[in-house]
């Protein structure tokens, strides 16, 4: 058999020292419809959130086709950290070494005689060795001890200070000097290394990362990007899918604009260095005002077409259509170009959904889809989460809405005061009685 | 005492309240049934001032509170304990009943709240000191509902106390509600356990997208099938 | 007067004005040339105008952290002066690297870039007032680091001097170095525009968009928040590494390294608060405004403050320079509280600045 | 050596006490209204500006005993009184309309009212008064007299020094720490301010007047800021119309590093920040002090993001 779709296991969150969700099971196979239900605040928001990636679980798996949804130590990941750390170790170094007098030591003593990056690289291995180095300084050359605090003798150029410093017996002072700047490069690598983990460890699930792995979903309070249109709330949630394309390279076709302003300029140009009397400067000065001036109106025409290429123009293209195809499916492509604020409220639960659908989930988790809907939008809901079962993608849902959840639902976990309390069919569950005692109502009054 | 007469709000360009109106008498339990996001607690907002109704009348004993600040409506004895605790989490409990009676200055009366509070919760007296966010979610809504008591309300606003609840807890926080009302508070009670609160209450408003659509007494509502079907899971 | 502003303005007027002075700009180096050579004395306009095209280069890398990216950015100078800085170093005589201009302008992005990037890695995923904390303590650890390494920054003399704009020899001998920087300037200045308008329009605008709309929501629909704004950050950090490059260029100097202190990325935000965050426009304008002001406005009323005052001129406040902070500062306080979308605002904008808070409870 | 460290301790004790000092200025308004008061940092420059104003008038210079006591005490109660005062108006003219304004609106705001304030610091800094200098050096740095006795309290012969200012500036924050502490933990606006940070709408239920409790802590952080700076100024004795902007920046990063909005942690973190500060200063060099502070705030930033004493905040979703 094949692992579930999503595997929830013991799942925890502790807020402070409440809990709001405590060792919960949840399953969900693929291509069912399955709910979560229980009283308000009994930890379904959370636990939605714990599998979107929001909150950090404070202990318990999530698993999604049988993976863990934590982001596994990569390669890439190992050598960003090594990265993060190579460099604060290198700042620290170069920090304790005084990159102020390394630079005097090594750039501006190699100045004079000439650029030679590998003497540059030598004289600065030296220098972070803490060996005597000569330093320019007032027109002279010194030669410094390698902890930089005693001039061992001066020279009138820098090739008698070499030979100054090559006859110098070892620097027994320069020891420490070399421990310390050892000492900083070790703790500047281990902190950069530790600070690139632990950024990698809160990380290693988010919205994003989950989004990314096929799960998708809506929110309690409505959550839409409401200065944008119908159509772009949809085209955000494809962006993933869009594939990659230079957004400006241009298609180089029209230029009409371009070629009479380069002539434009061409002629201010020849008139200004004719009225000048100088026949010979024309033709730079013609060939740099045509240079500006036709750069400059290039520029200009495709910032004002927004010139895109004729790849990401199709993309864009393709898109649209794939996002109104959804619109479709929802029943509000008529509102395409309306502000999502401006729709109704009932219409913009569905844009959630449309604009979850456009992440092309697997898992599509909806968080009271029906509330504030009246009994014939309701309706038109479970019709539509039935229609997206059938799309292929598995559903769970939050609802209190027994209607909805009694008549769509594979399967329904009951959740009362952060526990688990019972699982099961539609049937079963209504008819569990600690089920009935603690949400559905213990009398008798059916 | 209360008055909302076709009350209207929004939040941005989203209607949420659509021209309610409802009215609490002295000495009642009036609860206030819907679903999620009907407006149930919007209506609460706007009776205690955090949220102006865009039109509409609101009084309470006569005056007109729309224009009062919260904490000018709360002297006058409009007490709200809010949806989802919303106690103090880093203050002891002890201090989050002193700021239930921030604007009463009788000392005595004060002080005999304290024991009236402590009498109906016992366990708020054993946790006297503790910080109130480590209180279990029982607890805080107990301590919410003692603390609004400390400001010796005249009516009481209750928004979802059972949220998050085990159901014996429940059960004994109606039981309060009951006897806070024998003893002369006047309750409103917004729910979403609706059997609940219609088992309590004197009369119910059911809200539904921003209006009320049914009104009547508790027997009634709850024998009512459209309420059965759409609130008591039947 | 009134009536006549307000007609104009409804035609476009104001806008087609604009138009015709930006088309005007290319020809100012060609108009000062032929007004030095009939009359014998220049104009001097191009000077101002290349300082005006550098400070909207900046003010533009700006509001690709700000405006587009809502990332509250106060410490912009320190890139500019890692840009400034960079092509001391790669250019000034002392130094054995000696890559010129086009070396320079080539190098100072990607140095200012990489900063960026190195900054903002860590940072970008904090509270955003944080991130507003730690990039004005960057930009108070740049400025205070230039002065310290003195023997490389030379530290308050700073490097100089700065190569020349290297061109072909025949077109140098005709127009000269000072053209050449205004000439490329400018055509930096409208590639900068031109490009950033494309990325308004392009996925990653909408991206920007969502992002600022609802950061939770858009992560959620599978955006990468941290890496959007990473590239918006180190992005808006190399254009200004640029402006930097050209500035000192033009300068011929690094300047003074408290040149690019804290005011300086304020008053650089001052003028996209002014023209209107995250419009290209407004920034331009904004750019114009605040130059315009500090060049022009501001010398003209202290001689006639001074006339007013007459006698000591050493007092603080008859040198109207002395009020520029002042006027800044109030500028800033009225344009949030009566229009806090900037006088020439982008539409989108300006609407997310008057929503109330969303949380819809 | 050890002479060394615990001076640098005694050095480090005294900055930190002024950090702390105006930290809680920031993290108090920080905690309610969830802005940085980039003003507060200026609120503490003017009023040393006009603690100097007032040393000249009293011609405290070269007073002692009993007249030193008495003129010092009543210039800090000034100086608080402005700070409290200045703070409160700002609060009222600027950020109170701005309220339910996007969070961007405020801090710009408080950006330009720092930039008012310093300009005025220039211009009061060239008012032609002797203690200025004459006024004819706006932009100078301003001498601030010396005027508390200097003499080593551990005997002349020691390698440590302890001057009676070292004492002033600690045992005087230390009260008023002490003070600050009592009031919010035990006063009823104490209470209120603390209900009012941890839940304003809760805090409104209760009838609690979140207004005049944010007036009110804006007035407590300006007395803070005044008295921190007749504190500072009697100790570096040297003021500058920019020196609010380094400071601020220093005490917000300590309120930061000791989690921001809360009081404890403000103070813990401008100590810290101050050891820190006296100890980088003696064994890296003055230069990187800027550079190593800021380095520190970045890797508590990434480790801790809340700050040492600091609790997580989770969005609701």
């Amino acid at each position: 058999m094949t692992a579930p779709l999503l595997e929830v296991r013991k799942l925890t969150l502790k807020f402070g020292g409440l809990t709001a969700v405590s060792e919960v099971d949840l399953t969900v196979q693929e291509g069912e419809v399955a709910a979560v239900i229980g009283p308000n605040g009994a930890g379904k928001t959370s636990l939605f959130n714990a599998i979107t990636g929001i909150y950090e679980p404070t202990s318990g798996e999530v698993l999604l086709g049988g993976e863990d949804v934590r982001e596994p130590m990569t390669r890439r990941h190992l050598v960003q950290q090594a990265l993060a750390g190579l460099l604060l170790g290198t700042m620290a170094l170069l920090a304790t070494a005084n990159i102020d007098t390394m630079w005097l030591a090594v750039v501006k003593n190699r100045a004079e005689p000439g650029f030679s990056a590998g003497a540059m690289a030598q004289e600065a291995v030296r220098y972070l060795q803490a060996l005597p180095r000569i330093e320019p300084r007032v027109g002279r050359f010194f030669v410094v001890s390698g902890d930089g605090k005693t001039t061992l003798g001066t020279a009138k150029t820098r090739q008698e200070a070499l030979v100054l410093r090559d006859a110098l017996p070892p620097q027994p002072a320069a020891a420490t000097a070399r421990w310390l700047r050892l000492l900083a490069l070790v703790v500047g690598t281990a902190v950069g290394v530790a600070a690139a983990r632990a950024v990698w460890k809160r990380t290693r699930r988010t919205p994003t990362s989950l989004a990314r792995r096929g799960v998708a979903r809506t929110f309690q309070n409505i959550r839409l990007f409401h200065n944008m249109t119908v159509l772009e709330n949809v085209l955000v949630a494809m962006d993933r899918h869009l594939g990659h394309t230079q957004p400006w390279t241009h298609p180089s076709r029209r230029l009409d604009t371009l070629l009479p302003l380069g002539l434009l300029g061409m002629l201010l140009a020849l008139v200004a260095t004719l009225r000048l009397g100088d026949p010979a400067g024309a033709l730079p000065a013609i060939l740099l005002g045509a240079f500006l001036l036709g750069g400059i109106a290039y520029l200009v025409h495709i910032g004002r077409r927004g010139a895109f290429s004729q790849a990401t123009l199709a993309l864009e293209a393709a898109a649209s259509d794939k996002a109104l195809e959804l619109l479709t499916f929802v029943g509000l492509a008529q509102n395409a170009n309306d502000l999502s604020r401006n729709l109704p409220y009932g219409y913009q639960r569905r844009l959630e959904i449309a604009r979850a659908l456009a992440t092309q989930p697997r898992l599509l988790l909806l968080d009271e889809p029906a509330a504030g809907m009246n009994p014939s939008e309701t309706v038109a809901l479970m019709h539509l989460i039935r229609q997206i079962r059938d799309r292929g993608v598995t559903v769970l849902l939050i609802e209190h809405h027994m209607r909805v959840v009694m008549g769509i639902s594979d399967r329904i976990t009951v959740l009362v005061h952060g526990k688990r309390i019972a699982e099961g069919t539609a049937e079963e569950i209504r008819n569990n009685p600690s089920v009935i005692e603690a949400y559905l109502g213990t009398d008798g009054e059916h | 005492m209360l008055n909302v007469a076709n009350m209207s709000a929004s939040y941005g360009a989203i209607d949420v309240l659509k021209g309610i109106s409802l009215r609490v008498e002295e000495g009642e339990i009036v609860t206030l049934i819907g679903a999620n996001g009907a407006g149930k607690t919007t209506t609460l907002m706007c009776i205690s001032g955090l949220h102006k109704p865009r039109s509409g009348q609101l009084t309470f004993l006569g005056q007109d509170i729309v224009p009062m600040a919260p904490h000018h409506i709360v002297r006058l004895g409009l007490v709200q304990s809010p949806e989802g605790r919303k106690v103090f989490p880093r203050m002891t409990v002890a201090e989050n009943l002193e700021m239930g009676a921030y604007t009463r200055r009788d000392p005595d009366g004060v002080k005999t709240d304290y024991e009236r509070v402590y009498s109906l919760f016992p366990v708020l007296q054993e946790r006297k000191t503790q910080p109130a966010g480590t209180l279990s979610g029982g607890e805080q809504q107990m301590l919410a509902v003692g603390r609004a008591m400390m400001a010796k309300p005249r009516l009481l606003l209750l928004d979802e106390p059972s949220l998050g609840l085990a159901p014996l807890i429940v059960a004994r926080i109606f039981e309060v509600i009951q006897t806070l009302n024998q003893q002369g508070t006047t309750v409103l009670l917004v729910e979403q356990n609706a059997r609940m609160a219609l088992r309590i209450a004197h009369r119910g408003y059911v809200l539904e997208t921003g209006t009320v659509t049914m009104e009547g007494t508790g027997v009634e509502l709850l024998a009512d099938s459209r309420v059965q079907a759409a609130y008591l899971g039947e | 007067m009134a009536a006549l502003w307000q007609r104009l303005q409804k035609q476009g007027g104001i806008e087609l004005l604009i138009r015709v002075v930006l088309l005007l700009y290319p020809f100012f180096p060609v108009l000062d040339w032929a007004v030095q050579s009939l009359t014998g004395q220049g104009i001097r306009l191009d000077r101002q105008l290349v300082n005006i095209f550098i400070f909207g280069l900046l003010a533009l890398a700006l509001n690709l952290q700000v405006g587009y990216a809502g990332l509250l950015q106060l410490g912009i100078a320190a890139f500019f002066a890692i840009g400034a800085m960079t092509t001391g170093v790669l250019t000034v005589e002392k130094y054995p690297f000696q890559l010129g201009f086009w070396g320079a302008i080539l190098v100072a992005p990607v140095m200012a870039g990489a900063a960026g990037l190195l900054l903002g890695a860590p940072t970008l995923r904090l509270r955003g007032d944080y991130l507003a904390i730690v990039t004005l303590g960057f930009g108070e650890v740049m400025r205070i680091v230039l002065l310290n390494l003195e023997n490389i920054t030379d530290g308050p003399r700073g490097l100089n001097p700065i190569a020349e704009p290297w061109l072909p020899v025949f077109v140098k001998d005709t127009i000269g170095a000072e053209k050449a920087i205004y000439a490329f300037a400018l055509f930096a200045l409208v590639a900068a525009v031109v490009l950033l308008r494309l990325l308004e329009r392009s996925r990653l605008g909408r991206a920007f968009v969502a992002l600022r709309e609802d950061e939770l929501a858009a992560a959620c629909m599978g955006l990468d928040p941290a890496r959007i704004k990473l590239l918006a950050f180190a992005g808006g950090a190399a254009l200004a590494g640029l402006a930097g490059a050209l500035y000192a260029t033009n300068l011929t100097t690094t300047a003074e390294p408290n040149t690019y202190d804290f005011n300086y990325s304020v008053m650089v935000l001052c003028c996209l608060i002014i023209g209107g965050l995250g419009s290209l426009r407004g920034a331009l304008m904004g750019a114009l405004l605040l130059m315009g002001f500090d060049n022009v406005v501001s010398p003209l009323l202290t001689r006639v403050l001074q006339k007013a005052i007459g006698g000591d001129s050493n007092f603080v406040m008859a040198s109207f320079s002395n009020w520029r902070w002042i006027i800044f500062g109030a500028a800033l306080v009225l344009m949030m509280r009566l229009r806090p979308e900037g006088l020439w605002p982008s539409r989108r904008i300006a609407k997310e600045l008057h929503e109330p808070p969303a949380e819809v409870a | 050596m050890l002479d060394t460290i615990l001076q640098q301790l005694i050095i480090g004790l005294t900055n930190g006490m002024v950090f702390a000092l105006v930290a809680l200025g920031y993290t108090m308004v920080y905690g309610i209204l969830e802005f940085i008061n980039f003003a507060h940092g200026d609120v503490f420059m003017l009023t040393s500006f006009l603690a100097l104003t007032l040393v000249g008038l009293f011609d405290l210079q070269g007073a002692s005993g009993a007249s030193l006591a008495g003129g010092l005490c009543l210039v800090i109660l000034t100086c608080a009184l402005f700070g409290a005062g200045l703070n409160y108006v700002i609060d009222r003219l600027v950020y109170k309309p701005l309220r339910k304004a996007p969070k961007l609106a405020p801090l710009v705001s408080a950006i330009g009212v720092s930039f008012i304030l310093q300009n005025l610091g220039l211009f009061w800094g060239g008012m032609p008064l002797k203690v200025f200098g004459g006024g004819n050096q706006a932009a100078a740095p301003k001498a601030f007299p010396d005027i508390l006795p200097a003499h080593n309290l551990l005997g002349a012969g020691s390698g440590l020094t302890l001057m009676p200012k070292d004492v002033l500036v600690i045992g005087a924050s230390l009260v008023v720490m002490a003070a600050l502490y009592g009031v919010v933990r035990f006063s009823k606006l104490g209470k209120a301010m603390r209900a009012t940070a941890q839940d304003p709408a809760a805090a409104r239920l209760m009838g609690i007047d979140v207004d005049q409790v944010i007036g009110a802590t804006f007035l407590v952080g300006g007395g803070l800021a005044g008295f921190a700076a007749v504190i500072y100024s009697l100790y570096i004795n040297t003021i500058h119309y920019q020196m609010g902007y380094q400071n601020g920046l220093y005490a917000f990063t300590a309120a930061v590093v000791g989690g921001i909005g809360n009081i404890p942690g403000a103070v813990l973190g401008g100590l810290l920040l101050g050891l820190v500060r006296a100890y980088s200063d003696q064994f890296i060099g003055a230069q990187w002090q800027p550079a190593v502070l800021f380095g520190i705030l970045i890797l508590i930033l990434i480790f801790r993001p809340s700050g040492l004493l600091g609790s997580t905040a989770r969005e609701k979703v």
